[in-house]
C-alpha cells in the first residue's frame, strides 16, 4: 500500500463522497460541525461516568448500613434530572427566543419542543453534555446530606435543582445573553462577563452551598460528635473494601473530570483546537498539587498518611481548577491546586470544630475550592488567551497578578456572590421548610438499624444478629409503614 | 463557551507552512500534489475510522459491566466462576468472531451478493487490504457480539456448567449472531434497509443499534438456557437466600451491580452513538439526538418499576430500579436515531411496565431467571422494534434512506404499517433463528448430562471445587463435612 | 451501518448559511478570508489534539486497573496503603513529569539534536507556546510514564515501604523512563525510527507504543526490587494464605481482581490507539488495525496459560487466566501497528508460554513476585521487542518510514534483519539502563535499611500501623496482643 495508489484509491472514495456537494467549503464545515459535535457528546459520556465516582465515594465514606440506600439516592438522582432537565431545565438556562433576548432566564424548548427540526443538533450536543453537569450538581448535594435524609426529599430537591436552581445561574453565565456571560456584548458590568469556565461556579458551588446548608439544618447523624463514634457503623469490620470503594470512586471522578473540563470548550475547530491539551495538563497539575498540602500536614501532624484526605485533596485540587483551567499557565494550575489543598483542610477543620457534621467534606471541597477556582482564574488568567477567545474589547479583563485592571475580579466576585445568595436561599427555604414539617430526616429507628434493612430489604450480618436479639424487631417487617 | 476570534489568515498559512516541523517526529511530508477534495476525504475518512474504534472501546467497559451486574446478582459461593466466564467469553468470541463470524455477517463478495449469509474474510483474510473501514466495522461489531455472549451468561448463571456456557458463547460469536447480523445490517442483506432489493417490498427492518440482534437474540438464547436448566436448588422454597451467605456481604452487592449497571449506561452510550458507523454529513448532525433519546428512555424506564415496587411492597427496591434503567436503554436501541426526545421518554417508560410484567410472570410459572434477562433483553428487545416501527419520524428516516422510504416510517406518526410489518417479520424470524439453535445446544447437552453442575457443586459452590476459592463460611462448612476429600485440587469435575 | 444518501447542495449550502444561528452559543463567524488549505489543516490539527488527549484519557482508567489488581492480589492488610501508593504514585509522576521528565524525553532544541537526552521544557516552560502540539504530547506521555511507575509498584507490593516506593516512583518520572523515551521517541534519538541519522546504519527500533519502554522498564525494575527486597513473611512455607485473612473475602477479591484487569484491558485500547500520535493520512487508516491487533493479542494470551492450568492442576485459575490476557496486551504493544492478524494472534499466544514458563521458574527460584510482573512485564515487553522484528510488514512499515526502511521489516517475512538486530540493541540498552538504576537505588536503600517494612508493620499490616485502617480480624488479635501499645496512631513510622 504505497502512497500513490493509496492517493488513486483516495480519488476514487473523493469522487464517490462529492456526489451531491458543490464545493469544498461546506464539506469543511460539515465535517467541523460533525466533529464537534461526536467531541461535545463523547466527553459527555466521560462525564457521565463520575456518577459512578460520586456513588462509589459516598457510600464508601458513610456507615455500612445506608450503602444501597445512598447508591439508589444517586441512580433516581439521574434518573430525576433527567426529566428535570427535559421539563424545564434545559429551557430556563439555554432557551434563547430569537424575537427578545433576557438576561435572567430562558423561555424555550420545554420538554424538548422544537428539537427536532433537523438544525438542533448542536442544540442537542448542549443539552446531552450539560445534563451531566446538571446531574453532577445533584450528586455533590447527596454527599452532604448523606446518612440521615430521608430517600423522597433527597430527590425532590434533585430535581428542584435540574429544574430551577441550576438552571437559572446557568444562565447568566453561560448563555448568549445572560447578564453575567462572557458572549454577550451587552453584559451588566461594563459589557464585561465572568470567567467560569467548566462550571467551577456553577456547578461546584452551587452544589457545595446546597450542600453545606443541608448539612447544618439536618444536623449531626446520632452519636458523631461522641467518642465512641466509628465511620463504618460495622466496628470497622470491612475497611479494606471501603478503601477500595473510595479509591474507585476518586479514580473514576479525577477520570471524569477530563471530560468535564475539556469538554467544556464545545468545539474544537480554529483556535479552540489548540487549547484542548492546555486544558488537560492544566487539569492534571492542579489534581497533583491539590494532594500536596493535605497529605504532609495529616502526616506531620498525626503521624498518619490519611487515604480519605489525600483522595479530597486530590478532588479538591480538581475543583479548583475547573473555572480556570483553559486560561491559566502550568505553574499557575499547579499553584492553584496547592492552594486549594490548604483551603479544604482549613475549612473541613472548621467544620469539625463548629461541630458540623459532613460526611463528605463537601463544604470544603466543593463549595471552598469552587469559590477559589472563580477567584484564581481572575488572579492568573493571561492576557494572549484571553483575548484569542473573547476579542480586543476584552483585553484588559484578565488576571490581577498577570497585571489585569481588577475589573474581572470584580465581576468574578459578584458572580459568586449572587449565584451564593440564589442557592442559600431555595436551599434554606427547600430544607427549613422539610425540616419543620418533620419529613427532611429519618427517624431515630432507621438511623439506628439502617436504612437498607428498613426501606430497601437489604441486611448486614451484624444488622441481621441485632435483629434477632431485639424487641423493636416486629418494626423491621417489609409491610412497616416507615418511609 | 466562546467568541469566535480567529487568528489572521496570514498566521494560519504560517502555521500551516511550518506545521510539520513542530512534529516532535519526523514524518515523511504529505504530498503537495495531493487535491483539496482528497484531503477533506482523507480526513473524513480518518474521524470516521477514530469514531468507531473509540465507541468501541466505550462499548467494551459494558463487559465489566456485565461481569459486575451478574456476579453481584448471584450466589457469592459461584463468584469466581462467574467472573471467569466472562473473561473468557470476550476471548472465545474475539477467536470466533475473527475465524467464521465476521466473515458470515460481513464478508460480501464482489461477484455476487447473498441475502442471507456472507463468505468473505474467514481468519481475517484481506481484511485490511482496503483502508481500514472493514478492520473499523471488524472491532466496533466484535464488542456487540461479546455483549449478546454475555447476556446469556446472566440467565443462566449458578446453574450451567463452564465448559457448556462456554461452548455455547464461541457458537453465538461463530454461527447464530453474525448470520442475522448479516440480514439486517450488511450489503444485500434480506432485511436491511440500504438494499435496494430487501426482500419485503424492497423495505428493510430498522435496527439502528441492535434492540433485534443482540438483545433480542441474547435474551431469546438466556431465557430457553434457563427453562431447560431448571430452577436452582432451593430456588422457590420460602428460605431461599439470594446471597448464599445469608445476606452477610449483601453491602457489597449492592456495591457490585450498581458499578456494574452503570458501566452498562456508560457503555451503552458508546452501543447507540456509535452505530452510527460515520460522523460526516447528516450523519454528524444526529450524533446528539442519539446521546439525548439514550439519556431520556433510561431516565423513564426505572419510574414505573420503582414506583409499581414501592405501593405494592413498601420496599425502595434497588435490583427492580436498576433492571428498569437497564430496560428502558434495551428499548431505545433499535428507535435512537429515529424518535423524538418525546417518544424515546415514552419507549423507556412502556419498557419499564413490559419488565415488571414479564418479571412477575416468569416468578408466577415458577421460571427462575437470576438476572431477569427474560424481561430486560428479550421483552424490551422485541419492543424496542416494535417502539420503533411506532414512533420512528418520517424526516429522519428520508434524510438516511432517501426518498423511496418516504412512507416507511412509524404507524403513529402516519407511515404506511409496513415498517411495523417489516420489523415483526425481522423479530420473529431472528427469534426461530435463534429458538431453534439454542433449542437444540441446550436441549442436547441437557440430554448428554454436560449441561448443569452436580448437585455438589451446586451446594458447596463452583469456586470452591473448580476455582481453589473459598469464603469464610465455605471453609467452615468444608471442616465439618464428610464431603470435605472431594475439595481436593485433584478431584475430577 | 448506513450508505451515504445525502441531502442535494442546496440543502447543505443553506445549512451552512444557518449555521452559526443554529449555536446556542452567539458566536462572530468564522473570517471567509481564511483560505481552505488552511481550514483544512486547522481542523487536521484539532482532530489530532483532540484524538491524543482522548486515548490519554482512557489510558488514565489504567490507572484503576493497576491500582485494583494490585490491592486484589495481596493481602488484605495492606489495602489502604497499596491504594494511597497508586494515587500518590500519579500526584508525583505529575511533579516529575513537569519537572524535569518530559524534558528530558522530549525536549529538543531547534540550535542541536541530542541523541541521548533532552533539553527544554523544564517546569513546562514554553511549552503552551507554539499551538498544544506540545502539550498533547506531554499529557498522553504522562500517562505512559504513571503507568510505569504503578508495575513497580505491583512487584514489589506488601513489603516496600511507602516513602521508598514513592522516591522510586519519582525518580522514575524525572530520570528513568525520560531518557530511554528520548532514545526511542523524540526527534533525534539514536534508536528512533523517525531520525535519519539513527546510530545503527540509520535505522531505527520499533517499539510502537512501549513494549520496551513501558513494561519492559517497569517489569525489570520490579523484578530487581523483588529480588532485592526479598519474599514476604512466610511467603515459601505451607501455610503461606494469599488473602492474610483465611481466603475470607475471596470472592471480593475475584471482584477486585477482575474490574482492574478489565480496567486495564480498556485502558490498553487508549494506550494502542493513542500511539498513532495523529490520525490524518495514513495514520488514520491504521487506526482501526491496532484495536483489532490488540484484541486479538488479548484473546489469544489466556488460552495456554488457562489450558495449562487446567490440565496440569485440575483448576479453572482465575489469576492465571486474567495475566495471560494482560501478558497478550504487553506483547501486541511493540508491534501492534506492523503486523497482520494472524501474526498478532500467535504473538499474543506465544506469550501466554512466555508468561507462564517465567511465572514457574520465579517460583522455583523461590522468588516472590506478587503480581508476577517478571512474566507479564519483563517477559512479555521484551518478546514484544523481538515479536514486532519477527512479524512486522513490509507495505505497513514503508508506508510509515518511506522507502529507506523497504529492508527493515520483520525477518520472517523476508526482512534483512537489521530490525531483529537494532530491536535488541535497543532491548539490551534500555535494559542495562535499568537494571543500573534498580540496582543502585534497591541495594542502597535496602543497605540503609529504609527499603523494607518493619516485621511488626508486616505482622499486623501497614494499614493499621500507617493508615489508621482496620480489618475486623485485626482488631481481635490487637485486643489479645501485648504490642496493642505500638499500634496507636502516633507510633513512630
Amino acid at each position: 500500500m504505497s502512497l500513490e495508489d493509496n492517493s488513486s484509491s483516495l480519488t476514487n472514495l473523493t469522487v464517490e463522497l462529492s456526489n451531491g456537494l458543490r464545493n469544498n467549503t461546506a464539506r469543511i464545515i460539515n465535517l467541523e460541525q460533525a466533529v464537534n459535535h461526536y467531541f461535545t457528546v463523547q466527553n459527555g459520556i466521560v462525564v457521565f461516568a463520575m456518577q459512578i465516582g460520586f456513588a462509589f465515594l459516598e457510600a464508601g465514606n458513610t456507615q455500612v448500613k445506608h450503602v444501597t440506600n445512598i447508591l439508589m439516592k444517586i441512580f433516581l438522582n439521574n434518573v430525576l434530572t433527567i426529566t428535570g432537565w427535559w421539563a424545564t431545565g434545559f429551557a430556563f438556562a439555554y432557551g434563547v427566543r430569537e424575537d427578545y433576548v433576557n438576561p435572567f432566564i430562558g423561555s424555550k424548548y420545554f420538554f424538548g419542543t422544537d428539537f427536532n427540526d433537523g438544525s438542533s443538533s448542536d442544540l442537542q450536543s448542549v443539552w446531552f453534555f450539560t445534563w451531566t453537569f446538571c446531574t453532577a450538581c445533584a450528586a455533590i448535594i447527596s454527599g452532604g446530606a448523606a446518612g440521615r435524609i430521608t430517600i423522597q426529599s433527597y430527590l425532590i430537591f434533585a430535581l428542584m435543582v435540574s429544574m430551577w436552581i441550576f438552571p437559572v445561574p446557568c444562565h447568566w453565565l453561560w448563555s448568549s445573553g445572560g447578564w453575567l456571560s462572557v458572549t454577550n456584548p451587552n453584559a451588566t458590568i461594563y459589557n464585561r462577563g465572568a470567567f467560569d469556565f467548566a462550571g467551577g461556579c456553577v456547578v461546584h458551588f452551587i452544589g457545595g452551598v446546597s450542600s453545606t446548608v443541608a448539612t447544618i439544618i439536618l444536623g449531626p447523624r446520632d452519636g458523631r460528635f461522641t467518642g465512641t463514634w466509628e465511620g463504618a457503623g460495622e466496628k470497622g469490620k470491612i475497611s479494606a473494601a471501603r478503601s477500595m470503594w473510595t479509591a474507585l470512586g476518586t479514580f473514576l471522578l479525577w477520570f471524569g473530570w477530563y471530560g468535564f473540563n475539556v469538554g467544556s470548550l464545545q468545539r474544537i475547530d480554529d483556535v479552540y483546537g489548540d487549547l484542548i491539551a492546555r486544558i488537560a495538563v492544566n487539569t492534571s497539575l492542579a489534581a497533583a498539587g491539590g494532594a500536596v498540602f493535605p497529605t504532609v500536614w495529616t502526616i506531620a501532624r498525626t503521624r498518619v498518611w490519611d487515604i480519605n484526605i489525600m483522595m479530597n485533596g486530590i478532588l479538591a485540587g480538581l475543583v479548583s481548577i475547573t473555572s480556570g483551567c483553559l486560561m491559566v499557565d502550568a505553574w499557575a494550575a499547579y499553584l492553584i491546586g496547592f492552594i486549594s489543598g490548604m483551603i479544604y483542610i482549613g475549612l473541613a477543620k472548621a467544620m469539625l470544630m463548629l461541630k458540623i457534621d459532613d460526611p463528605l467534606e463537601a463544604c470544603g471541597i466543593h463549595m471552598g475550592s469552587g469559590a477559589w477556582a472563580m477567584i484564581s482564574v481572575s488572579f492568573f488568567a493571561r492576557q494572549d488567551l484571553v483575548v484569542i477567545f473573547y476579542g480586543a474589547s476584552y483585553r484588559e479583563h484578565y488576571g490581577v497578578f498577570m497585571g489585569g485592571d481588577g475589573l474581572l475580579l470584580g465581576v468574578n466576585l459578584l458572580a459568586l456572590v449572587t449565584v451564593g445568595l440564589w442557592t442559600c436561599f431555595f436551599a434554606l427555604l427547600y430544607f427549613g421548610t422539610a425540616s419543620k414539617l418533620g419529613v427532611l430526616r429519618i427517624t431515630k429507628e432507621e438511623e439506628k438499624y439502617g436504612m437498607d434493612v428498613i426501606n430497601h430489604m437489604h441486611m448486614t450480618h451484624a444488622q441481621k444478629t441485632v435483629m434477632k436479639s431485639s424487641s423493636r424487631r416486629e418494626s423491621s417487617g417489609i409491610t412497616s409503614d416507615n418511609t | 463557551i466562546f467568541k469566535n476570534n480567529m487568528k489572521g489568515s496570514s498566521g494560519i498559512n504560517a502555521e500551516y507552512g511550518s506545521r510539520m516541523a513542530n512534529y516532535t517526529y519526523a514524518f515523511v511530508p504529505i504530498e503537495q500534489n495531493q487535491t483539496e477534495p482528497a484531503q477533506i476525504a482523507n480526513l473524513t475518512k480518518s474521524v470516521n475510522h477514530y469514531f468507531l474504534v473509540q465507541t468501541g472501546m466505550i462499548v467494551f467497559a459494558m463487559q465489566i459491566g456485565f461481569a459486575f451486574l451478574e456476579a453481584g446478582n448471584t450466589q457469592v459461593k459461584h463468584v469466581t466462576n462467574i467472573l471467569m466466564k466472562i473473561f473468557l467469553n470476550n476471548a472465545l468470541t474475539i477467536m470466533g468472531w475473527w475465524a467464521t463470524g465476521f466473515a458470515f455477517a460481513f464478508g460480501v463478495r464482489q461477484d455476487y451478493v447473498n441475502p442471507f449469509i456472507g463468505s468473505k474474510y474467514f481468519f481475517g483474510t484481506d481484511i485490511g487490504s482496503v483502508n481500514g473501514d472493514v478492520e473499523a466495522k471488524w472491532f466496533f461489531v466484535w464488542t456487540f457480539c461479546a455483549a449478546c455472549a454475555a447476556i446469556i451468561s446472566g440467565g443462566t448463571a449458578g446453574r450451567i456448567s463452564f465448559q457448556s456456557y462456554l461452548v455455547y458463547a464461541l457458537l453465538v460469536a461463530v454461527w447464530i449472531f453474525p448470520v442475522p447480523c448479516h440480514w439486517l445490517w450488511s450489503e444485500g442483506g434480506w432485511l436491511n434497509p440500504n438494499n435496494p432489493n430487501a426482500a419485503i417490498y424492497q423495505r428493510g427492518a430498522f435496527d439502528f443499534a441492535g434492540g433485534c440482534l443482540v438483545h433480542f437474540i441474547g435474551g431469546v438464547s438466556s431465557t430457553v438456557g434457563t427453562i431447560v436448566l431448571g430452577p436452582r436448588d432451593g430456588r422457590f422454597t420460602t428460605n431461599w437466600d439470594g446471597a448464599g451467605e445469608k445476606g452477610k456481604i449483601s453491602a457489597a452487592r449492592s456495591m457490585w451491580t450498581a458499578l456494574g449497571t452503570f458501566l452498562l449506561w456508560f457503555g451503552w452510550y458508546g452501543f447507540n452513538v456509535g452505530s452510527l458507523d460515520r460522523i460526516d454529513n447528516d450523519y454528524g448532525n444526529l450524533l446528539p439526538h442519539v446521546a439525548v433519546n439514550t439519556t431520556l428512555a433510561a431516565g423513564s424506564g426505572a419510574i414505573f418499576p420503582t414506583i409499581f415496587t414501592r405501593v405494592r411492597y413498601r420496599v425502595w427496591d434497588i435490583n427492580v430500579m436498576m433492571n428498569g434503567i437497564l430496560s428502558g436503554l434495551v428499548a431505545i436501541t433499535s428507535g435512537c436515531v429515529f424518535v423524538d426526545m418525546w417518544a424515546a421518554f415514552v419507549i423507556g417508560f412502556v419498557s419499564g411496565i413490559i419488565y415488571t410484567g414479564l418479571t412477575t410472570f416468569m416468578l408466577f410459572l415458577k421460571i427462575d431467571d437470576p438476572l431477569e434477562a427474560c424481561g430486560i433483553h428479550m421483552g424490551s428487545g422485541a419492543w424496542s422494534m416494535i417502539g420503533v416501527a411506532f414512533f420512528a419520524k418520517k424526516d429522519i428516516v428520508v434524510t438516511l434512506y432517501g426518498s423511496s422510504y418516504e412512507h416507511h416510517y412509524g404507524v403513529f406518526m402516519g407511515g404506511d404499517g409496513l415498517l411495523l410489518a417489516v420489523n415483526l417479520v425481522a423479530l420473529v424470524t431472528v427469534g426461530l433463528w435463534t429458538l431453534f439453535f439454542s433449542l437444540l445446544y441446550f436441549g442436547v447437552t441437557s440430554r448428554l448430562g454436560y449441561l448443569r453442575i452436580t448437585k455438589e457443586e451446586e451446594k458447596y459452590g463452583l469456586d470452591v471445587l473448580n476455582h481453589m476459592h473459598m469464603t469464610h463460611a465455605q471453609r467452615v462448612v468444608m471442616k465439618s463435612s464428610s464431603h470435605r476429600e472431594s475439595t481436593t485440587p485433584n478431584s475430577t469435575t
